[in-house]
């Protein structure tokens, strides 16, 4: 089992949802986030001092998903919030050791999905 | 001879142990008249002017909040040019002397020492600001600032004043006998027209409108901060008390307690109306609809205030609750035209609605609705006023906004929308570290 | 007779050169009478109507973000229910003509053409709704909203008209002596003795009090949003300016300002209290107790503002501090009732605090207190008029709780209560977007 | 003999008939005179005092969400401290008989029945508080509670009274002419020279000022909350409708409709004014920076309202908007000191080019500025004005927060700063469950 | 070392701190999250016009504990979270190689707790 | 290459991307997280009732990086956000199997910068 974790751009959202739903994977936790990559941030201006905004709005997704389902969701995700467009994000696969549905205490690969 | 004298010196006699002689009294009593005019029309158009907060809270609290400054910018400006552009050209062609009953053309840039002229004009800017606001509502979320200040000063200078002038600056549909008692056509159609255009010219926000096919779904896009649409709300009806019963024009006018009542009445029952339609409707009292309701309530009577009894003003109020709801839904998922707030229903079909309602309910002896044995000469001249204010405000904000489009651009690019108007047209955050979870 | 023609030719001469005859004067001066009345009248009533908006952010702010949506419609309605009420019922049971001097009946339906009356029906509307709205405070985060509406309707309808009547009406108390100028028992009490029925009747919101064997400890809740609770409170003592010197009734009587002296340092020195008693007790300047404190000082100075001077006034609003204070946790900690605004002890307790106040500080010729020569006369008759009120109120709003109850139910299920009331029964967010960390 | 009887019979008659007598005209007439005064000073005074919220919404809006609940605490207890002070020692040394034109020096503790007395304390207070609260703005998110009660009580009670003196009290300055309307000087140059002397005594926030070697870099702390600004924006504007109309002192005056007229141009010109500097200077048009424009044309004009022409308003308020842009970055960038809302500039730099503003636009018989040939001489007097009061603003509050830093303390800790006074000082949070991120 | 990630009801927070501090287990990092699972969600309406929640409210929270105390903190959560009902949430165990105290710079075994 | 997930003091933030951009670490991912630790909370009043604050504000960040920046990146984090005080925080390493550029669909360790 693997978790996996995806910064993406906040718009996109929508549409990894979308591409993860015709590939079935239904499961997923979202939050919001800030971050700093290659995209660098930008410069505002708060009543004549400068702002350095270096930490862009970001929304972190976690999926944890069996060992087969490792490809379509990184596939899902790559289809969904590619823009080729600096800041588009990242996508980390972390291994899963258990895995446990609260509900029924079931454990292992089948309470994952 | 003798008795003459006697009764000069009586009458002086009298007049000066009372302390004050004749000329005194009829000067005094000249000056309490004219005090009663102008503390009523000052108090009254403070009130009218505290709407403009009113108008920011429901548009801010009804939209999203990466765009909550952008609103304030639009709100607050409007108004600040507005004022100027009513006092450099508005009041004139409003007020000014009538050429040929189409517009005022006299007393531009106002100076001098009238105070009359002073405090009619402080009572008219706010309802010319009031006009010119309820536009921004419906264009939020998407809309050039600087093509926002461009149509501000046109409404302010131009497209109202006209308008205006025909009904309440002595123009032709006055004449005729056009009645509209605090403004639900000069002020609240006038918004509401221009909204529509507005809403056209610009489309729909991104993501409010998703086609499959030849299936397109309205999308809900929430308002962000309900309380603040509350207070709102609330602002406006408390400044409404300025708007109806300031629009007697006189401090000693008693119709005042009439018209704070029926506005009263009529308010409540729009909220009740839009909340039982929603109730019904969608299985839930609606917070933000019966919001809206109350709002239509005070739309609905304003053109009929003064005129109409208290059961009439709460069949006004409840009819325009309706209708409010049934336009709402009606111009999102048939029309397809993406107003955030719901101004064009609220100031447009209600403000429709109630200048009809004149020639329905009207029930004094000059004003005879339809109801009351008038027949159907009055709804006429209703009708006929708000056909030609529409056609004047369509047409003119159409050509307006055409040419800021083609000229300046009218709308944000994509990119800037998305960002939110606050980060894109004003590089700020109006709400400085609250997370906000947002992929739209 | 030449003489009188002359005289008669010569007043006649004398008062057409000052531009005015006698009769206008004397009628001038009647208008202008009336006007006065007229325009403080409404102007106060709308300051008063504001208050509606003053309670709303009150509440808001001191609940949780999940029930904001709920409190606003809660707080919308009750106004635009209470208002139709009151012009169907409320103000013929209470100003109608007395039967016995237990209620009024007459003028239901209030319609025609007397503006005096349309005049003081605005003036007591707001009033009505002020006593209705208290309670959403208390009952707040877990009522049925269609089981409030009912209740709203009530309290409109049938309690506060009735119980007014015996004070402002023309009935029993005021016949008897009892004194409450601005409402201290007729609008404050009502309100306080229904938030306390209404409380136990629902009983408290889940988590509020944990039982751990025999020992209750009670839990806080924050309120979510202490702004907009200050916005509140600045709003309800805006509005207040309405509520204490509008009660003169009249536009000339001086006494108006008295009258907003004493509310002023009522008010103040409330808020002082209360923030010195939290300061000892909790170690810290309670900001939300402070809030609390201006208001109870704004309820303790209402019945006697007009009476008592500027030093008993804020005698009478230290005290109110130190009492909304020590009622609070009272209430809370040793009653275990879940007022989470504490509506039950700024309105009900610093009301009855208030009344009693005119019999303790009165000091004028008819109303003379104990403190200043009075005797125990004036002090007893207060006395009984609280009680009185209070056995009204508690005994007509428990039958009502429990029909209410046993036919409809009062409550939201747990499991809506858990979700929150705007998800629930309103089906929307008050703050969409924002992240809003709950495990409560 | 007969025709005097005959004579006195008509008049009678014909005074019976008309239902007055010559006495009662002249007392209603007087009455009526004294009404006007007692409702407009009453109902402008209700209005200033609600700029308590504007002044509140303003600082909570412009700082940090972690110190808004301390910022609740300032505003509300300087206006309840301030008012009891004002009862207790300032209106006697500001109004009381003038000892050499220095101080006044009678009526203390006022009491008794004179309505008028309590109608000028009532108006007058709330000026007062104005004053008082603008320096909460300036030193907020680092002041200690305690101290800044102490100075709140310093200010009502001393500082403000006897300068206000000089200029409204009779005082020496008013004697030479020095002419400030409704408080350029009097009001909001107290509040701003206050500021300055507090903020250079408190020191900048951490985190405000970084220097790299010799090189000070001012870093930028975002307000938390713009829709709570600008709420207390028009909050503020709407409030000033009482504060400059209402100044004329007399409800019979029309000079409260230039009043109103002027005040409401140059607020527009300031917003304006303030929004073009921004936009040039920064890119962007700046939504706290035209709030704050906005703020400043209304101080701008405040002196001058009365006694200028519209055009002459504009032109103030444009100015002012020019000004408070660069005078907040002068402060902010130069002389390095921190004031989060700009109170300084708003008040304190816009309060003196208001003032002297009376000596270059004045345009009455007694007020003729520099501009329409009145030389030298009022624009002398106005200097003359601007410095003796600072000076004695600035080296009594410089004594003030000295002893206050000495003794007491005047700063929390860096700790407690970093916490926020929210937490640190009322242990409370205002936006409870809102996920709020701040690393500052 | 172990990183124990759950995610829960909210409601259920209370009872998870508590069943964990009698496991004597008293470190944990909460924040909040947005979570689609078997629960699917709900409709409401807005203005008229549909929307479907389907990311419902969850608690994340996360717990770093020695390997013998995985099973009695996997306990903890089951017991405070459980309700047998759908959207009770899941358990996730991933492994960590270093975990460092940052007051001392405590490396290994005994800085996790 | 590794997940570096550490929770420290708000306030530190900025210290800790100073000393990360010493070392040349610009990537990084920052959420606000309630934590409980050593750090026990503290009480507070509210309207007079007690309330038991044990929940304090935190920053989690999370930066991955590859095998031979782990050192480094920790170095940084401890020199930015240690006081030495209670409640500065804890750093843990976790593994990543996989890291991917969304925007080029590059794969593995130098995916990671
Ligand atoms: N090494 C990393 N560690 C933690 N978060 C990262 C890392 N690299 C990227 N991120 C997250 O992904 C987001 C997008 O990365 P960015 O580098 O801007 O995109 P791109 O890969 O297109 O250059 C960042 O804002 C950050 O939140
Ligand atoms: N495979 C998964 N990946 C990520 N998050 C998940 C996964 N499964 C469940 N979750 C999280 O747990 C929450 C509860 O899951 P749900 O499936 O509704 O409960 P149940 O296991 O009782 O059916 C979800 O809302 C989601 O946040
Ligand atoms: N074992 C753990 N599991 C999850 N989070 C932890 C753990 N230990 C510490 N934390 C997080 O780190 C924060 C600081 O830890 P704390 O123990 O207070 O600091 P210190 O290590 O200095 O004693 C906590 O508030 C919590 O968010």
């Amino acid at each position: 089992m693997k978790l996996i974790v995806a910064y993406i751009q906040p718009e996109k959202l929508n549409d990894v949802k979308q591409e993860l739903y015709r590939r079935e994977i239904f499961k997923i936790s979202v939050s919001n986030s800030l971050g700093c990559g290659q995209q660098k941030g930008y410069k505002k201006v708060y009543r004549g001092v400068d702002i350095e905004v270096n930490l862009l709005k970001k929304v972190r997704i976690e999926i944890a998903v069996n060992d087969a389902f490792v490809e379509p969701t990184i596939e899902a995700i790559l289809d969904g919030a590619q823009t080729s467009v600096i800041g588009d994000g990242k996508i980390f696969v972390l291994p899963i050791e258990q895995c446990i549905r609260i509900r029924n205490r079931e454990n292992g690969p089948q309470a994952i999905g | 001879m003798k008795s003459r004298i006697v009764v000069m010196i009586l009458i002086l006699l009298a007049c000066t142990l009372s302390g004050i002689g004749a000329d005194e009294i009829s000067s005094a009593i000249t000056l309490h008249q004219d005090s009663f005019d102008m503390i009523w029309l000052l108090v009254a158009g403070s009130l009218v002017f505290f709407m403009q907060a009113g108008f920011a809270m429901v548009e801010i609290g009804l939209t999203r909040a990466k765009n909550a400054g952008n609103i304030i910018m639009k709100n607050l400006m409007d108004f600040c040019a507005g004022s100027l552009m009513f006092w450099m050209f508005g009041w004139a062609l409003m007020y000014g002397e009538s050429v040929n009953g189409l517009f005022g053309f006299s007393q531009f840039f106002i100076g001098g020492n009238d105070m009359v002229l002073f405090r009619n004009w402080m009572f008219q800017v706010v309802f010319a600001a009031t006009a010119a606001t309820i536009v921004s509502g419906a264009m939020a979320e998407r809309t050039k600032f600087s093509a926002y200040l461009i149509y501000s000063i046109f409404i302010s200078a131009l497209i109202y004043p006209i308008s205006g002038h025909w009904i309440w600056g002595g123009g032709w549909l006055s004449r005729i006998g056009f009645f509209d008692f605090a403004g639900s056509t000069v002020v609240h159609s006038v918004g509401g027209w221009a909204s529509l255009v507005g809403t056209m010219a610009l489309g729909p926000r991104i993501g409010k409108y998703v086609s499959q096919g030849s299936v397109v779904t309205s999308k809900p896009i929430l308002g962000h901060n309900l309380p603040l649409a509350c207070l709102g709300v609330f602002i406006l009806w408390f400044g409404w008390y300025g708007f109806n019963p300031g629009s007697t024009l006189s401090g000693t006018d008693p119709t005042m307690a009439l018209v704070a009542t029926t506005t009263t009445l009529s308010a409540s029952a729009g909220a009740i109306g839009a909340m039982i339609v929603s109730w019904i409707k969608f299985k839930n009292p609606d917070v933000s609809m019966s919001l809206n309701g109350a709002l239509a309530g005070l739309v609905g009577i304003t053109a009929s205030t003064a005129v109409v009894s208290p059961l009439s003003a709460i069949i006004i109020g409840l009819i325009s609750g309706f209708i409010v709801v049934f336009s709402i839904e009606f111009i999102d998922k048939i029309l397809h035209i993406d107003d955030p707030v719901g101004a064009i229903s609220v100031h447009g079909i209600c403000g429709v609605w109630g200048t009809l309602a004149v020639g329905l309910f009207g029930n004094t002896t000059h004003i005879k609705g339809l109801f009351f044995g008038g027949g159907f000469k009055q709804l006429g001249i209703q009708f006929l006023g708000v056909v030609t204010v529409g056609v004047w405000v369509m047409a003119t904000t159409g050509i307006l906004f055409a040419i800021i489009k083609k000229s300046h651009g009218l709308r944000v690019s994509k990119h800037e929308e998305l960002a939110g108007l606050d980060l894109a047209e004003h590089s700020t955050e109006s709400y400085s570290g609250f997370q906000i979870f947002t992929n739209m």
